[in-house]
């Protein structure tokens, strides 16, 4: 067992959902992020999976301070992280880096790959050795793969592998401890994707990085990760290590999501039982009461409406699992029932609103 | 002096409706709180005043009055009304009526009104309990008979009582319509029921109607009229502010006459067909010169260098509208007191340089200040006047500053009460036939406008001549003053006397342009 | 070894050249590509042509105008009235204009000035509005709110009013009012067109990523937000100068333009001259009409083509 | 007899300035009555496009479609636009990829499933409504009455895609193309969809052209499977036959470079070299050459013909991966 | 919705109060200023006097603005320099032109620039097309004072196909019902009046309209294009519906959406253009009393209520715009 790296204790991020006449007043919250605690040990691979909008690219954000945090604890090496302040931060940041998803709209198109990675080395006050910058910018363009006349290339043109090469080369080129990747593959064409998990895997290897890798390709995640966290409306249901987890899934959602994948293998999907929920992911601006899967679990009893089931170790595999009824659900004794759907209004936040401009400039127009 | 109207010749009505075009909105209709020409017009047409112009000039006649006398000292003025004149309330016209005018403007009451009075404080000096107060009383020795007391002579008299502003009105109406109240309202001034919707008179027309929103105002023929009745049904003054549209319109036959057209429009306009009618002149367009900044400028040299390098006569051929012509003195000839041998400055590039150099005022700058958003009779363009001028300055070694300001955005600020210029350019338009009128309104006293404090001189000079009470002893005065302002003071320098146009349709026939544009539309007549 | 490694060498080549054939030629900026297909674009081609023509006939004004523009000659002024202009003769092509100066060289100097006042009126809209902007942008909270209803005050009147009010409200008049008027008009549109650029910068993944990068505040607005929300407020500038001289030539027609009429610019000699003496001589407002109107169509566009050429639909 | 039979589909963008594109070349496959056929690949090879043009739906210009498609042995190519329009929506439905974006945003939900009967099967607008409130309540959306008057936006993602499905199945058509039906859900709602589709194809026999990139969904759904790669059609087979024995080196390249759920290979992924702009044109041979690890010198050179093999399926391809049972 | 109203409301008040307060104080720091204006060439020094004091400016500042502010509050807004009417009659009666005006031109320019727009877009490409863009970019292009100056010279002079100005015939002699003429004249039954005033409309309400017609053809053509290329006009057609349907049900709803704002912007246009097009045509409306408030003696009074005037039925339509936006646009939730 190597050291816990990161320590997330009871993490909370909150977004004010806000309106008001003259000034802005918060009407309510999304509960984007809504108490999750794990750990993550310095060189594994921490997978979160989770369907679209259940807080998982919020809570990478949350962890790495890019967005701020409401409430919980945050320590990095034994850092405090949400401690720091200002240009502590900043340079904290050196540290634990950021790979995104969409590898077109996370680089500058404005900057060449050389500037787009000098960037972060100037940030930290790296860049005065110009022969040194240089031999490391090589070295890190190397390592992902890229050859070194990439430099004076512009993001828009590559292809969306390469692209995301660069992007791991810039959270790569100051030599981070954590790597938070969020829907690092999900972007690319799926012969694209194995060059990208390889190289992750390469990397960390060859570096001992450690990462936190938020996914919602269940696939994926089992290859890459040592530790899987499936994350539903802002919470962690279950946690466990890859093999565990896919051999024994303890909580409901876990079992829908893992039967819901297709998998490439006719012969395995004819023969495969289908758990499917009914209804869609609720609003995490209004999410159920007690337990949030309550709503599409077909195990859900009325203590599921009243209690929310806290995330505990279920038994000394160390599997984490958030439900009141997992051994019931185990053995058999409690038997699915038929759900119905609840309908799921849309996010409410999204909606383009008009009203809040006294005069509306369509600027392309010309006036007389 | 004796009126020698011809009355009684009745003419019979033509019919018709006569459209006029005017410039601009009136502001009332009560003649003693106006002091504009597009009030005045339709005024002149409902009111009549003591004495009056002869058609087409300048030159005084009866008018309410048939004639009219002042005693020696110049302090009493007897005026031996018309006979049988009714007002359009069917009040009649005597020397109660006459006097009673003559008191209310007198006895005005409160700051409102009183600012308003803008011919009243300048001629009879201020109201009731004011030191300067000209009017003594008006009495009526009988019905046909009003004898106006003042406290002193002045020399505007009787020219000024030909002015518009002192029409008289019905005094019945007056009181029943409240004519002295002027509310103030915010920025400005509110007027009686009388001054907008029920001017009484005992002129040629009475008023039909004001529509604000169409901007026309209906006179309607006063059948009862004591002089010559209007030959027209009715005449409609339609305000058209853009003289191009003015001359649309009367090319489009929607309008009979138009005033003030475009100088540039006048040839057009008569080769196709329309009258153009001159009026005389009776303006002065000058450039003036503002001693207290620039030092230089008090050096007699200076003024006369400028004078000679403004090449006027080129001015007036390329700029002048037609009829317009070079002005040597600060009146137009038709006024009393105009001298026939001032001295000339003619164009001399090499005098004036020659002058300036003598002074030791090479490589003079001014501050030429000149008006926007504005065109006045004598200044239809002040712009390109200036841009002329300034270039004529140049040629002569003096180097031009120029300072455009609006009208009543700062102009006349500038000018006239902080004296910020060195030059600038301005006009008059008589407003009856004296030359204290021109002059004096010029140069009677030190102004700011010209920074010409010390010129006791001149400012004596012309008090003596205006005090003047024998007319040809005035004349021989103001002659004199004409010539030393030409030689030996120079104030400022005259430019032009520009006459403002009225342009008619074919078929109209009998409009008389005044020089004072004080047209009287009861002799209009409309032909087939 | 296998893949194309593995084949003959003239093969692999062959191979190599075809996919370099398909691909992209290497280091061209977004900026440049945007450039490449600009000058692909026959919008951008006239409105570029239009626009060289006027720049070059702006500069070399004095090389090209065979007179200065504000010297009155005795050889016009000798027929000259204020009820007949001379046209066309030897040594002035375009005539007289209503003071006896040679038209054509105030048409020619027309260009410089009208550029001076659309470039100037332009340029400090959209320097006001770029600041106001990218504070507002840049900091957000109070000083954001506060300046955004600062724009509300000056968006709530309509553009013209607003040059007329400001300009009527001037205690002096002269060119640089109207210039400022007019500019002063843009500011609240640069403003809250770059604001909201930024705004959306701010939550895009590239900003993101440059502070989680940690990247200083200031560089990552002066880096990356600023040059980023830049594109859409330049294309504004473009269209704005077009506006820029119409709004002049208006307020010149309103009698409120710049009042030294020796100054040769298009729209002051429209609004003025043009108008007032178009029958006697229609010349004087259909040439400076008429150069208005081709330089405005010259910079609206350009203004079209670059947008279209920045808008990412259009990329390849 | 197939329902549908692509011919030697061919779509070329022509666009001012810019090379010509060839989106699909030379794509044939055939539908029978009943059944699900798979197209896939990755984005880019020309899939949308394909299913576009059999329906007509390409925009207008800038294109030029050769080929047959004969749908009832008619060629919708050659079809009169007015009997095509007569044919779409009734005998041939399609559900596109974006729900949201393909749900007309100020129209209640009832009058687009509704409008589709009134144009087909000439009910009047409130019998049209009436019945779409079964079909809304047969895909499975909840409350429909509800639904009827609600606007597109006020649903979830999974909802709309019923939604359009509903619209796609209104006429019972005998052929339905669906793009990329599920790639915009999450995994939960896309197996609710995914089983969705498959009942109703069942239950009304309709024949499915099912669109996708994802190797996982067409082998749980699909008869037979198209791979495509580059705007042509590399390899064709039942479903069994392509996942157990790929012949082409892309399928089976992509095959081994997907991670699996049910089993951890560990360690590295096997992949595919390059990315997919690394073309040739097909003129000059196999476009995977690039990419390929099986290149020799015979892949590049001429058009590399799609022909078929003896199992029923087709190939493209000059040094395919051999079989247990020789070809 | 109320509560955009109401917030709005409150907006658009502090706005115009803001505004007011900026004019205000700009206007007493003028030199001039009203004494000056209400003074004409003849005034003496006595009398400048005498009109300071009667107008209170020798108070100090904040005293005058407590009352300016009162009396904005109150509705009064003083009277005319010019004419020493109410300056809310003088406004109250040009309104009703400018409205007249407006709503003409407003009627052009959807009135033939949606279906211009839509034709365009529908043929895209071709000649129509490429006519209609040309005619359009010259249409922003040109100076529309010029405009207004041709059209009116080429079709009322010589050739008296209109009359050049003015918003009826003179002596016509009217009812005066709401201000707005050509409806007068059907109101009171005075047929031949509406007619006149109709006849007068033509030519300012196209020249006022050539702008928002050109924004509006463009707009319309653009977003017909856009809409034209949207998944949901895919399934539209996919559905097999008929053309006239896709177009009338689907297209044009869609299309229109982006020329609503459109239309609320032009408001602002229309009351800038409204000043050049009344100069031009003596259209004694809002436009010409903007002119005459300036260039006719500083009128500030009126400028002042003019500037409030103008904000806020700029305001109110971009409000009244939006939530019409809301109204046809399920997607937009009025908050
Ligand atoms: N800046 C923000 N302000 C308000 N709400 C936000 C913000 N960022 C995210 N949210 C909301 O928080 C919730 C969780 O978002 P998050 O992006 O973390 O989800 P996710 O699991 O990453 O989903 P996806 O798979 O779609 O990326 C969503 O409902 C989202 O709308
Ligand atoms: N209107 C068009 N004009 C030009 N090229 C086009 C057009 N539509 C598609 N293409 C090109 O045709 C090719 C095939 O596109 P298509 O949309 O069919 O791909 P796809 O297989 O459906 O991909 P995806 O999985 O991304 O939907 C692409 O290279 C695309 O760029
Ligand atoms: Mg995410
Ligand atoms: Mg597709």
């Amino acid at each position: 067992m190597s050291e816990t790296l990161v320590r997330i204790d009871d993490l909370k991020v909150h977004f004010p959902i806000k309106s008001g006449l003259l000034f802005d007043r918060t009407l309510g919250y999304v509960y984007a992020v809504d108490g999750v605690s794990l750990e993550i040990r310095r060189g594994e691979t921490y997978g979160l999976v989770g369907e679209s909008g259940c807080g998982k690219s919020t809570l990478g954000r949350g962890l790495l301070r890019l967005v701020e945090p409401t409430s919980g604890e945050i320590t990095f090496d034994g850092v405090d992280v949400r401690s720091l302040k200002g240009e502590q931060l900043r340079l904290f940041r050196r540290r634990m880096q950021m790979v995104f998803q969409d590898p077109m709209s996370s680089l500058d198109p404005r900057q060449s790959v050389d500037s787009l990675l000098v960037e972060g080395l100037k940030a930290h006050d790296r860049h005065r050795d110009k022969a040194g910058v240089r031999a490391r910018l090589r070295s890190t363009l190397d390592s992902v793969g890229l050859p070194a006349s990439a430099l004076s290339k512009y993001p828009h043109e590559f292809s969306g592998g390469q692209r995301q090469r660069i992007g791991i080369a810039r959270a790569l080129v100051l030599g981070p401890e954590l790597i938070v990747a969020d829907e690092p593959v999900s972007a690319l064409d799926v012969s694209i994707q194995a060059q990208v998990i390889n190289l992750l895997g390469d990397l960390q290897e060859s570096l001992g990085l450690t990462y936190l890798v938020i996914a919602h390709d269940l696939a994926v995640v089992r290859h890459i990760s040592d530790t899987i966290g499936v994350m539903y409306l802002g919470s962690l249901v279950e946690e466990a290590q890859g093999d565990q987890l896919y051999e024994r899934p303890l909580h409901p959602y876990t079992r829908a999501l893992l039967s819901a994948v297709p998998i490439p293998d006719p012969r395995v999907e004819d023969r495969r039982e289908r758990i499917l929920l009914a209804g869609d992911l609720p609003s995490p601006a209004n999410p159920p009461s007690g337990c949030r899967f309550r709503t599409r679990c077909p195990w859900s009893q009325p203590r599921c409406t009243a209690e929310r089931p806290e995330l505990r170790i279920f038994d000394d595999s160390g599997q984490r699992v958030a439900c009141h009824f997992t051994a019931e659900i185990l053995t058999g004794e409690l038997r699915p029932h038929e759900v119905r759907a609840e309908l799921v209004h849309p996010d409410e936040g999204r909606t383009p609103e008009v009203g809040s401009e006294l005069i509306v400039t369509r600027t392309d127009l010309p006036t007389p | 002096a004796k009126s020698d109207r011809d009355s009684g010749t009745e003419v019979k009505s033509t019919g018709g409706t006569f459209i006029f075009a005017g410039a601009g909105d009136p502001k009332n209709f009560d003649p003693i709180f106006n002091d504009d020409g597009e009030s005045f017009r339709p005024i002149r047409q409902l009111y009549d005043t003591l004495v009056t112009h002869k058609p087409g000039t300048a030159d005084l006649t009866g008018g309410l009055a048939e004639s009219w006398e002042n005693d020696p000292t110049g302090k009493v003025w007897t005026f031996k009304l018309r006979q049988g004149v009714k007002f359009h309330d069917g009040t009649a016209l005597d020397a109660t009526a006459v006097c009673a005018n003559f008191d209310r403007w007198y006895n005005m009451k409160g700051e409102a009104a009183q600012s308003q009075m803008i011919y009243y404080t300048d001629i009879f000096g201020g109201f009731a309990g004011s030191p300067d107060a000209l009017y003594d009383n008006c009495k009526a020795s009988d019905a046909a008979t009003a004898v106006l007391t003042l406290k002193k002579y002045k020399g505007a008299f009787p020219g000024a009582f030909a002015l518009t502003a002192f029409s008289i009105a019905s005094p019945a109406a007056l009181k029943q319509y409240d004519a002295d109240t002027v509310t103030q309202n915010g920025d400005s001034f509110a007027y009686s029921s009388f001054a907008n919707e029920h001017p009484t008179g005992t002129g040629a027309f009475t008023f039909g109607g004001w529509n604000k929103a169409t901007g026309e105002i209906t006179l309607n023929r006063n059948p009862d009229y004591w002089g010559d009745k209007a030959k027209v049904d009715k005449m409609i003054i339609k305000v058209i502010k853009d003289e191009n549209t003015r001359k649309q319109e009367l090319r489009a036959g929607t309008v009979q006459a138009i005033d003030f057209p475009a100088p540039a429009d006048r040839k057009a306009l008569a080769s196709e067909g329309y009258k153009v009618l001159d009026r005389p002149a009776f303006n002065i367009l000058y450039l003036g010169i503002n001693q207290k900044n620039n030092p230089k400028l008090k050096d007699l040299r200076v003024r006369q260098a400028i004078a000679y390098a403004l090449n006027r006569a080129q001015l007036v051929q390329t700029k002048g509208p037609g009829g317009s012509a070079v002005a040597d003195e600060f009146l137009p000839n038709t006024v009393l007191g105009y001298a026939t041998d001032v001295q000339k400055y003619a164009y001399d590039v090499a005098k004036a340089k020659q002058l300036l150099a003598d002074a030791g005022a090479t490589g003079l700058t001014l501050n030429f200040y000149y008006p926007t958003e504005v065109s006045r009779p004598y200044m239809p363009n002040p712009q390109e006047i200036f841009t002329v001028l300034a270039n004529d300055l140049q040629a002569a070694g003096i180097k031009v500053n120029g300072v455009p300001r609006p009208w009543n955005g700062g102009f006349k600020d500038d000018v006239q009460q902080f004296g910020k210029q060195d030059l600038h350019i301005l006009g008059w338009t008589g407003d009856y036939n004296d030359p204290g009128n021109f002059v004096g309104t010029f140069f009677g006293r030190g102004k700011v406008e010209f920074g010409d404090q010390a010129m006791t001189e001149m400012f004596d000079a012309i008090g003596k001549a205006d005090a003047t009470v024998d007319q040809s002893a005035k004349k021989a005065a103001f002659e004199q003053v004409n010539r030393d302002l030409a030689t030996k003071w120079l104030p400022a320098v005259p430019i032009w006397h520009a006459p403002p146009a009225v342009v008619t349709t074919k078929n109209v026939a009998g409009l008389v342009p005044s020089p004072l544009t004080a047209e009287q539309f009861n002799t209009v007549s409309l032909t087939k | 070894m296998s893949g194309i490694e593995a084949l003959a060498d003239h093969k692999r080549r062959r191979i190599e050249e075809l996919i370099a054939r398909t691909a992209d030629a290497g280091g061209v900026s977004l900026v440049r590509d945007a450039g490449r297909r600009l000058l692909r674009n026959p919008t951008a081609i006239v409105g570029g042509t239009i626009i060289v023509l006027f720049l070059i006939v702006a500069i070399f004004a004095p090389l090209v105008a065979p007179h200065d523009p504000v010297q009155r000659f005795p050889e016009l002024i000798k027929d000259l009235t204020v009820d007949t202009i001379p046209g066309a003769t030897a040594g002035h092509p375009l005539g007289s204009d209503p003071l006896g100066r040679d038209f054509a060289s105030r048409m020619i100097f027309g260009a410089r000035q009208t550029l001076f006042v659309g470039v100037l009126a332009t340029l400090i809209g959209l320097l006001l509005g770029v600041l106001l902007g990218a504070v507002a942008g840049a900091v957000g909270g109070w000083i954001d709110v506060l300046i955004m209803r600062f724009t509300d005050v000056m968006l709530a009147l309509p553009s013209l009013l607003l040059a007329i009010t400001l300009v009527a409200l001037a205690s002096r008049s002269t060119q640089w009012t109207v210039i400022i008027a007019v500019a002063v008009v843009n500011v609240p549109i640069f403003a809250r067109l770059l604001r909201g650029s930024m705004l959306a910068q701010r939550g895009s993944d590239h900003v993101l990523a440059a502070r989680a990068l940690g990247v200083k505040p200031r560089n990552i607005v002066l880096r990356h937000m600023l040059p980023n929300s830049l594109t859409a407020v330049i294309v504004q500038a473009t269209l704005t100068f077009a506006v820029a001289i119409l709004d002049a030539a208006a307020l010149s027609f309103l009698g409120l333009g710049d009042p030294d009429i020796n100054r040769a610019e298009w729209g002051l000699m429209l609004g003025v001259d043009g108008v007032r003496y178009f029958e006697v001589r229609p010349e004087l407002a259909y040439f400076p009409a008429l150069a208005i109107i081709v330089v405005a169509l010259g910079f609206t566009l350009l203004g079209e083509a670059i947008r279209e050429a920045l808008d990412p639909k259009n990329r390849r | 007899m197939p329902l549908l039979d692509v011919r030697d589909l061919s779509v070329v963008f022509q666009r001012k300035g810019a090379e010509p594109v060839r989106a699909a070349d030379g794509v044939s496959f055939t539908v029978e009555p009943g059944q699900t056929v798979g197209l896939v690949g990755e984005s880019g090879c020309g899939k949308s496009v394909t299913s576009l043009a059999i329906m007509g739906l390409l925009p207008r210009r800038g294109n030029r479609v050769t080929g047959e498609v004969l749908f009832d042995d008619t060629d919708l190519l050659t079809l009169r636009p007015s009997d095509l329009r007569d044919r779409r929506g009734r005998d041939i439905g399609m559900i596109f990829q974006d729900p949201l974006s393909s749900l007309n945003p100020v129209i209640p939900l009832g009058v687009q499933v509704a409008e589709v009967l009134e144009r087909h099967r000439g009910r009047s607008r409130q019998a049209a409504l009436r019945e779409a409130r079964g079909l809304l309540d047969a895909v499975g959306i909840p409350d429909p009455a509800r639904r009827l008057k609600e606007f597109p936006h006020q649903l979830s993602g999974g909802m709309r895609q019923r939604a359009l499905i509903a619209i796609a199945l209104a006429c019972k058509p005998r052929l339905l193309i669906a793009d990329e039906p599920t790639t915009a859900l999450d995994v939960t709602i896309q197996a609710q969809i995914l089983t969705l589709l498959k009942e109703l194809v069942d239950d009304s026999g309709t024949a499915l052209v099912m669109i996708t990139h994802d190797l996982g969904v067409v082998a749980g759904l699909c008869d037979t499977v198209n791979v495509m790669y580059a705007g042509k059609v590399v390899e064709r087979a039942g479903r069994h036959q392509l996942f157990g024995e790929p012949r082409h080196p892309y399928t089976e390249g992509l095959l081994q470079s997907v991670p699996r759920l049910d089993v951890d290979r560990g360690g590295r992924l096997h992949q595919i070299r390059g990315s997919v702009t690394d073309n040739i044109p097909w003129s000059a041979g196999c476009a995977f050459a690039p990419r390929c690890d099986r290149v020799i010198d015979d892949c590049i050179g001429d058009t590399v013909p799609l022909e078929p093999t003896f199992r029923g399926g087709a190939l493209r391809c000059t040094n395919p991966v051999p079989t247990e049972v020789p070809a | 919705m109320v509560r955009v109203i109401s917030r709005r409301l409150i907006q658009l008040v502090a706005t115009v109060l803001a505004l007011m307060t900026l004019v205000f104080f700009w206007l007493r720091s003028l030199p001039g200023g009203p004494v000056d204006a209400l003074l004409g060439e003849r005034a003496t020094p006595q009398t400048r006097e005498l009109l300071t004091r009667a107008l209170g400016y020798d108070q100090p500042i904040w005293v005058q603005y407590g009352r300016f502010l009162k009396n904005v509050v109150t509705g009064n807004f003083g009277n005319s320099i010019r004419t020493g009417e109410p300056v809310t009659a003088v406004i109250g009666r040009a309104f009703p032109a400018t409205v007249e005006l407006a709503v003409a031109a407003i009627i052009i320019a959807i009135g033939l620039g949606i279906p211009l727009g839509y034709l365009a877009a529908r043929h895209r490409g071709r000649l129509l097309d490429n006519a209609t863009i040309i005619v359009t970019l010259i249409g922003i292009s040109i100076p529309i004072f010029f405009l207004g100056y041709l059209l009116k010279d080429w079709l009322t002079q010589g050739i008296h196909v209109f009359p050049p100005s003015g918003r009826i015939s003179t002596g016509l002699d009217n009812t005066d019902v709401t201000g707005l003429f050509v409806l007068d004249g059907l109101l009171t039954r005075e047929f031949d009046a509406s007619a006149d005033a109709l006849w007068h409309l033509v030519l300012p309400a196209f020249t006022l309209a050539t702008i928002p017609l050109a924004i509006i053809i463009r707009i319309t053509r653009a977003s017909v294009l856009d809409v034209l290329d949207e998944d949901y006009i895919r399934t539209a057609d996919a559905k097999g519906l008929r053309n006239a349907t896709i177009r009338k049900r689907h297209v044009l709803r869609n299309a229109l959406l982006p020329v609503v704002t459109t239309i609320g912007l032009q408001t602002g246009a229309l009351l800038a253009g409204a000043v050049l097009t009344e100069k031009v045509y003596n259209w004694g409306g809002l436009g010409t009393l903007i002119t005459d408030s300036i260039s006719g003696g500083r009128d500030y009074p009126v400028l002042q209520a003019l500037i409030l005037l103008a904000a806020v039925v700029f305001i109110v339509v971009n409000l009244v715009v939006d939530l019409s936006y809301a109204i046809i646009d399920p997607r937009v939730r009025v908050q």
